[in-house]
């Protein structure tokens, strides 16, 4: 079963591990990663970030992307859940979860999720700095190069 | 058409989305960026480097070769940087 | 910081994920991985599963695996926590958690952790089946396989 | 010496551990096995297929040529099989 959201409010870990495995005894595995505001960038400290997307594309790229782990790898739980909004250093700006009978699945489709989502889904960041003024943070190249390890 | 602007794209145009009536010039991705680059100062800054720009076609990513028509939703944005 | 525990109580994975991160501003990714026990192995039904552990020098070598983990990956926090004793179907077995400034390095040692604790940590698992009788399981050469991974 | 046993190893056996006075054979882990296994026939059945017995002297993994002293603490278990 997938989940996939978009929201402005934060998102409660236990609660999304719990709803990932509920109700089944068949799980071996279940991986997290969860995206957090960092304090600093580029050696500035950043007060905010806020986080922009396209309502509508977001949520077909995240499905698609969801759809495509499915495909690769026997989940029997997938969540994955982006908050949009202003957030502050320490606040989870991303989760994404899956459960498998199988360790190395669960492990696998959570790094594929989160580097595809980081090239393939439609969401910008906005840095707002502690000594003022702000931009719109770059795309990583090492972002594109995650992502084209499961290019096949 | 429906023409939707994000992020930076959107701040150095001043708008989120507009409505335009396309010329016959207009066939593909590419040919829309150069009427829409020609719509004002802010459009034309927001499109000098192409490079960095990205587009959607009805909620698809599309190159600029995609051919556009009326009807479409498009969309401009810079790579993206979520996650 | 690491935390290493071996214990026969339940873990609480909001808690360990709080206590990984508290009071820490600098991170940018947090990894999770937990093990449960499957209701099933070889076609037949578990009842239960039993972990045993050589006091001591199990303890040891998850500290090992640890600081092998952090010398290879600038890790914020880490944790691991390895349950003994009998276990039934859906209840974790490990914990591994890690969180660093960037994602990559979360994935990453979240992965070799749980690896390397697979093929050098003194565990051993009993199986219970529903229809009576049991066996010890036996290690599996895919573990042997995802631990060479990371030799150097 | 103190001898320790786990798993199917433990159960073969009959025993969690036990204490043994080495003869002068013995000097390194194969040697050792090989006076453990004439102890009984629990600990003949046990150490029958050594390819599936693992060894830690001093709680550190050690190969069939690793020494062995009376003051050591010696275990023997089955490949690992925890996570």
């Amino acid at each position: 079963m997938a989940r996939v959201r978009v929201q402005e409010a934060p998102f409660d870990v236990a609660a999304e591990l719990a709803a990932l495995t509920a109700g089944r005894t068949d799980v071996g595995g279940i991986g997290l990663f969860v995206g957090t505001v960092r304090d600093s960038a580029g050696g500035r400290t950043v007060a905010a970030m806020t986080l922009e997307h396209y309502p509508g594309m977001t949520e077909r790229a995240l499905a698609a992307i969801v759809a495509e782990a499915q495909a690769r790898w026997p989940l029997i739980g997938c969540t994955v859940i982006h908050r949009v909004g202003r957030l502050t250093p320490g606040e989870g700006i991303v989760l994404v979860a899956t459960a498998s009978a199988h360790r190395q699945a669960a492990l696998d489709a959570t790094a594929f999720l989160i580097d595809w989502l980081k090239t393939r889904a439609p969401f910008w960041k906005h840095e707002e700095f502690a000594d003022g003024g702000g931009q719109w943070v770059a795309a990583r190249d090492e972002d594109d190069a995650a992502a084209a390890r499961w290019v096949r | 058409m429906r023409v939707l602007y994000f992020a930076w794209l959107r701040q150095k145009i001043g708008l989120a989305e507009e409505e335009v009536v396309l010329p016959e010039s207009v066939r593909d991705v590419a040919s829309l960026i150069d009427f829409l680059a020609a719509r004002s100062p802010g459009h034309a800054e927001a499109f000098a480097n192409r490079a960095v720009v990205r587009c959607a076609v009805n909620q698809d990513f599309a190159g600029p070769d995609a051919p556009v028509r009326a009807g479409d939703e498009v969309a401009f944005f810079p790579p993206v940087t979520g996650g």
